[in-house]
């Protein structure tokens, strides 16, 4: 129920600038992703957010008051470390209690609250072990478990799921889309794992070298990569091919892409352009436009295949459910799902 | 120890000196100083070695035995020499006459007669003394009380007495408000030796004989009054020097080992008096040290040079500046350059000089020196500072007093 | 270490610091322990039975008991004060830490001419108006303001000792754990109680046993501020040593040192045994 | 170059039994993987293997030799800790470096090594850096960096990648899987990245509450799923559906999968018929058993969608890239994409 | 804790402390320092200028130099025995304390009566045939191997307190970085130098700060074992306080013992600077 707003906040640790000029706004019980490559400072925001780091510029707004300078426990945040963070002196119970005895809750309202934080997370058996007791994962979610129980007005998370299995996760992430929409907490998400934040964002934020890059809906951001990072950095890897606008479209050497209406100052521009593998097809499609190559090496993900082709000596690779029939395919595409970049600024040119 | 000895010129003697005195490390330094200079008056090389008391007994005892002794000359304490004469290991001093231009003071002289009439030959010559006295801050003199001057005090006249002291403190408590007197109380203080050695001898003649008598009562019933007007810290004080120079206290009673450092810093405040004396006489302790020649020691000739060497005048003189040992020969005195210590010097003198004054010995009683001790000052605490009956606390101590003696096969002194 | 043969590496490895352990170690406490048993009257059953016992046990206790307690309280704040990091912190740190350089013999004559009757506090309030007559802390009299200037002189010298060890305790937790505190909002008192104070229970155990230790062999302060007439178990060592000749008495008394340190040694131990899970 | 054998291993600790009784053999050269929930056993089997943890009974032979009780350092083995375990001393050059310092390589060799791990894992300009100046993904790559750059004998990785972006997990993946081959180590690889275990493994081990369910390539784990667990298990959660076996195929109620030889025996079995998201197709395809259904949700994963149909009543999940044309939609199911457990023993039931 | 307004609550929250620190340690630290420099002659200048100066210094080093790293040394060593677990540990490890338990008095006492000529070493050696006349240990003419039974009554009583602070030390290191260790093929002295030494640095530095600390102020053993003839600095302060009541010298020999150990003392944190990632 808190907005969040960065105002061109920075961040330098020595000479390294972690987070470089960063303006953001989080809706109130928005569930917002930070999605970035390693090292690209979204620990580093998380931590300015919660109060544990002061930036070197710029400010942090809740609900417009500025809390820059607030300390961190008075902010309402609950926060699930990436190093988990864990006490390690105290059995898991009391990790997750310990927050809420703090708030002086009663005795019954910690232990119902503590209890089912452990059920979502699937821990309640271990609820009398110290950490020293438990796995990687397990240690995990028992930091997932005492962040949610606090329900924060603000609940940051730093890969919280990173080492759960597949099935764990999906169980848990659900878990923690439905108390997050249930109490709408302020939620901002740090995750590697683009299916998750798919399904769990409202909007998300990609992040480069401090930097946000894109902010937007996953449709916008997957669909309208604005820039050529966002597009290589989000879905499987892009098919990345050099080529030049003319009056017709896209003239990318083995074949023309084509627009309906280019914008004439756009007519011989040296253009990047992005086509990712599932939107390259091995069956006609409408409006598509046609390439034939010839299938160099096929790669088993169990339930699809990535399809390496050699088109005229650029290679693309396609991903499918279908297993191609013989060595020469046609590949189809569409127009609409082809992104053109600026080769040398990088940033989408809008084209159609 | 490093020093250029000269160059050798004419065959050198060699001599021992041990000695229980003037062990620590600075002391032993002056010593070789002194000792240096003998060398350069007299060609005789001497070296000092500072000895514990038992070993020198040992080791004079093994030497004897075995026929080779290498120590020429002893010195120590009168308890310490006597009991190496009890052992028989001293040769007779009277061979070698007397000494010139110097004249010993009379308690000196009395301790060497003392153990002439026991062992029946001259066991050793003086050296030098310590004994205890009492210091007064000047400003005091203004509050003495009716029947007692200055002069009384200074010259240790029949007026200066225990009572009269107490007068005096009471009167100048009651003009000031202070408790002006101080007692060195304190965990190393030498408060126990003014119980034996100074109020129980003036007041019942011996140090532990009449423990338990109605002197004794009589005695600390004024040590419990004194006590109102003594200072409160008194009980912290090892040593007086420190409160007299801050004045804390104007009267103080203590060794004059202890008060030396306050007269060298501020002879012109202080004076330096005789102890009082009590219904019996004036009782006080006398630390003698002296010299003396172990039986059969080699160089006996050289060694006597060196004890004139070490009684004479001005390097009694010395000893005294330097180490705080104030000399057994009446002629030192003036000899002293630094005031404060001239100051004690003529205190010293004047008491060991005095005529009715009884001069005791610590009774030497070895490893029960300690619970000799402790019974004078668990009377101390129990009658002055916690207020028991004086009576009782006297009997209940008086049998652990004589089972020491008893024990010792020693009379009571 | 898993392999069974490996576990008597370690007995092989000190083998010679075992033979050092039965001769050098045990033979001395034995020969306390003869020493302080055997004669007659047993020097044990001496001090046992004498009537300075009960004086004894109560100094001691009250110094222990007051000193030691106010040492760990004023390391725990100066040690969370100190992990601030501020300007000038280095210098104010090693001016904490200067007493430790003292003489506990010249510390205790610091504070015992500060606080006597003529002593530079006195003169102060006096000067200054705040009283008229000087406060006496020294003498057979004030011997409760005398324990008071004990207590203050010891906390004064021997405190940073004990700081030191509990300050490394707190630079070692790791900065996570405090964080985490942080964020779930307990305030600095309850980030003491529920999260340093139990992740520096073995500094705190081990500052305790230290300062207990040494606090149970102080002499010569308590000679020079309160003479002969505070008794604890170490001046009665010293007392019977070297004032009563009497070496068996005193191995009795440093026996009952060694007995009571190595009980409370035991007490701490216990009480302040880590949390299962704090490595 | 190492064939490590695990002969009815278990661990317990306390009560709690980590590992149950687990033979295994990862033979010479080989990148096994292991894979199953989070608190199965996965990191207590590592330590095992490398001597960090004695087993409460059975034997681990390296190249038949058995090793349970050499100690860890003279094993070979290069590891990287699940919680990294890297150094808080050390310059990350150094953490590198040192292992190698110890073997008492030539100086340049190290310097060379250091680099090309470095370098593989992008932390080249970190090498100046301690370890509490990286972001936790850094920190991971040091760990990996300083398990690959020792070349050992045996290579264990705990979740190597898991705080790693996609991209740069893909690069990790792809130069780890390159070395191996390359130096013929034995590897065992803990992930709880299914696409990373498809990808990477010779073979994978799945595991479950410390036993091992199977061992198999990727493609016998997901195309035959030997029991009810490890279908579920693995791949995006599949669909079961309760049935019985008639002499012509499965029944499930609303429809019949057809088999041709049925086994006598088997006529009347209670089952549970599994059907993976991905094998249920919105497109007739041949030889497929059609359904009719009504879409009640469509999650939309970017590149593909999460179809939820109600057949007659049961919820079925199908996975497809096309976006049903309106609300009734007909699905279709190969008989040999479906999995047949035994309800009871959970087993699976070989039938065509 | 980001706020510039919270940066000023530690001073606030310590303005008594600071004031504590301002009066009772600073003031106390000046008194000191104008005991033993004003005065006439500046007892520091007696001092500096005494013939005594070389040999104290000769013999303090002496006996620093060797007691203290022997003792770091064992520490280390027994804290690496102790941390294996092993069947009668805790036994072991109670004996190896004990020392400490014992007055330093005490201590020497009982080394003194073990390694006299008379005493049961050499009584032993006798019985045994391994010598057939003692061996002297103490007296003027024996002064090294006096040195030698001064060396081993320290490292006996006082070891035990630097194995605790180091022991805890040990028992902070994450069992992680020494497993990976293990694991990267170190052997025991490798993971010594390269890992444990490295980490557990502030607390051999806390070990030797207190260690130098009390070195620097033992007394009794020395006079106990060494009579009046091996001086040092600490020696040399209760000389000239209570055998030549001195106070001005006592004192500057105690500022003198002040200046080596804060000397000592910043050397130490000086060679022992954390590496900048060790929390
Ligand atoms: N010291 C211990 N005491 C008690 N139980 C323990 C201990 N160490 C591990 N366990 C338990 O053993 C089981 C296996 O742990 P392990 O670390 O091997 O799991 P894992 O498969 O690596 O899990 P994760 O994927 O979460 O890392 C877990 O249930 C864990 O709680
Ligand atoms: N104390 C520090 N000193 C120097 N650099 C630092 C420090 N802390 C972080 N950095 C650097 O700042 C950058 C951002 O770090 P941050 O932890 O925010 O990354 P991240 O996006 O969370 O990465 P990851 O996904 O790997 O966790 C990184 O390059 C990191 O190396
Ligand atoms: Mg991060
Ligand atoms: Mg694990």
């Amino acid at each position: 129920m808190v907005k969040i707003d960065l105002e061109g906040v920075s961040k330098r640790f020595g000479s390294v600038i972690a987070v470089d000029n960063v303006s953001l706004s989080v809706s109130s019980g928005e569930l917002f992703v930070l999605l970035g490559p390693s090292g690209c400072g979204k620990t580093t925001i998380l931590r300015i957010i919660a109060g544990l780091e002061t930036p070197t510029s710029g400010r942090v707004y809740f609900d417009g008051v500025d809390v820059t300078d607030m300390p961190s426990g008075k902010r309402g945040v609950g926060m699930v470390f990436q190093s988990y963070a864990v006490w390690p002196h105290m059995k898991v119970y009391d990790n997750i209690a310990l927050p809420l005895r703090i708030k002086k809750l009663p005795q019954s309202e910690i232990d119902a609250r503590v209890r089912s934080a452990a059920r979502m997370l699937n821990i309640e058996n271990l609820l009398e072990r110290y950490p020293f007791q438990l796995s990687g994962g397990e240690k995990q979610r028992v930091a997932v478990a005492r962040a949610i129980a606090v329900e924060p007005r603000v609940l940051l998370m730093d890969e919280p799921l990173s080492n759960l299995d597949a099935l764990l996760r999906v169980q848990a992430r659900a878990e923690i889309k439905r108390l997050q929409r249930e109490l709408k907490i302020t939620t901002i998400y740090v995750t590697h794992d683009q299916v998750e934040a798919m399904a769990l964002a409202d909007r998300i934020a990609v992040m480069n070298k401090g930097r946000v890059m894109q902010v937007g809906t996953v449709d916008e951001v997957y669909n309208k990569p604005l820039n050529r990072f966002v597009a290589h950095f989000i879905g499987s890897s892009m098919n990345f091919v050099e080529g030049t606008i003319t009056d017709r479209g896209v003239d990318i050497g083995f074949a023309l892409i084509p627009y309906s209406s280019v914008p004439d100052e756009l007519v011989g521009k040296k253009v990047s352009v992005g086509i990712r593998p599932e939107d390259i097809y091995l069956e006609p499609i409408q409006g598509g436009v046609v390439l034939k190559g010839r299938v160099v090496l096929i790669e088993n993900l169990a339930s699809e295949y990535i399809i390496h082709i050699d088109v005229s000596g650029t290679l693309l690779r396609a991903k499918t459910k279908l297993y191609p029939q013989g060595e020469e395919v046609r590949l189809y595409i569409h127009p609409s799902k082809v992104h053109v970049f600026d080769t040398i600024t990088e940033n989408r040119i809008h084209i159609a | 120890y490093m020093f250029t000895r000269p160059p050798m010129e004419k065959p050198v003697i060699r001599i021992l000196f041990a000695s229980t005195q003037l062990a620590p490390p600075a002391e032993q330094a002056f010593m070789v100083e002194l000792l240096t200079e003998f060398y350069k008056e007299t060609g005789i090389d001497v070296s000092f070695l500072p000895f514990g008391y038992v070993d020198i007994a040992n080791k004079l005892e093994a030497e004897i035995k075995a026929g080779r002794i290498t120590v020429s000359l002893v010195g120590g304490l009168s308890t310490e020499i006597d009991f190496f004469a009890s052992k028989g290991l001293l040769e007779d001093l009277g061979r070698f006459g007397a000494l010139g231009g110097r004249t010993f003071l009379e308690a000196a002289i009395r301790a060497v007669e003392d153990h002439k009439k026991i062992y029946g030959i001259t066991t050793f010559v003086p050296w030098m003394t310590a004994t205890f006295v009492v210091v007064i801050n000047n400003k005091a003199f203004d509050y003495l009380p009716s029947g007692l001057t200055k002069d009384d005090v200074v010259k240790g006249t029949e007026r200066w007495t225990w009572d009269a002291m107490l007068a005096w403190a009471k009167n100048i408590y009651e003009k000031t408000g202070k408790r002006l007197v101080g007692l060195p109380a304190g965990a190393g203080g030498l408060l126990h030796r003014l119980l034996h050695g100074y109020l129980y001898v003036s007041y019942t003649g011996y140090q532990a004989q009449k423990f338990n008598s109605p002197e004794a009562v009589q005695m600390w019933g004024l040590l419990k009054e004194l006590w109102r007007y003594s200072h409160p810290e008194s009980t912290t004080w090892s040593a007086m020097a420190d409160p007299l120079l801050k004045e804390d206290v104007w009267l103080a009673w203590d060794h004059t080992a202890r008060v030396i450092s306050a007269l060298k810093t501020s002879p012109e405040k202080f004076t330096v008096a005789p102890v009082p004396k009590g219904p019996v006489g004036r009782g006080y302790i006398v630390v003698l040290a002296g010299l003396a020649i172990p039986k059969g020691a080699p160089n006996q000739e050289e060694a006597w040079k060196l004890v004139e060497f070490l009684t004479r005048p001005s390097t009694q003189a010395r000893i005294a500046e330097r180490v705080g040992f104030f000399p057994v020969v009446s002629e030192a005195t003036p000899a002293i350059t630094d005031p404060g210590v001239k100051k004690i010097a003529e205190g010293v003198t004047a008491q060991l000089g005095a005529r009715d004054s009884i001069a005791v010995a610590i009774p030497p009683l070895g490893g029960k020196a300690g619970d000799f001790i402790a019974i004078y000052r668990e009377a101390f605490e129990r009658i002055v500072l916690k207020g028991e009956d004086i009576g009782a606390v006297l009997s209940g101590l008086e049998p652990k007093l004589k089972a020491i003696f008893a024990e010792l096969k020693m009379p009571e002194p | 270490m898993p392999s069974p043969l490996r576990k008597h590496i370690p007995y092989i490895l000190v083998a010679p610091s075992l033979a050092y352990l039965a001769f050098f170690i045990s033979y001395p406490i034995f020969y306390t322990f003869s020493l302080a048993l055997f004669g007659n009257p047993s020097p044990m059953v001496e001090v046992m039975t004498s009537p300075r016992l009960g004086e004894v046990a109560l100094y001691t206790t009250l110094i222990i008991a007051t000193v030691i307690p106010a040492q760990i309280v004023i390391a725990i704040f100066a040690s969370l004060f100190f992990l601030n990091r501020f300007r000038g912190r280095e210098l104010v740190l090693y001016l904490f830490i200067a007493p430790l350089a003292i003489n506990e013999v010249a510390a205790a004559l610091i504070w015992y001419t500060m606080l006597s009757s003529s002593g530079f506090l006195n003169k102060l309030l006096i000067n200054t108006g705040v009283i008229s007559a000087p406060i006496y802390f020294f003498g057979y009299e004030f011997i409760d303001r005398t324990l008071l200037a004990i207590f203050l002189t010891e906390v004064w010298r021997a405190t940073p000792i004990v700081f030191i060890i509990i300050y490394a305790g707190m630079q070692m937790i790791s900065r996570d754990y405090l964080e985490a505190a942080d964020v779930f909002g307990l305030n600095l008192w309850q980030k003491l109680r529920y999260i340093i104070l139990p992740l520096i229970k073995p500094y705190i155990q081990t500052a305790l046993i230290i300062r207990t230790l040494f606090a149970l062999q102080v002499v010569g302060p308590i000679f020079i501020l309160a003479g002969e007439y505070v008794r604890v178990l170490a001046t009665e060592v010293v007392y019977w040593y070297s004032m009563r000749l009497n070496p068996g008495v005193a191995s009795a008394w440093a026996l009952l040192i060694g007995l009571v340190t190595l009980l409370l040694g035991g007490l701490y131990i216990k009480l302040l045994r880590p949390s299962a899970g704090a490595t």
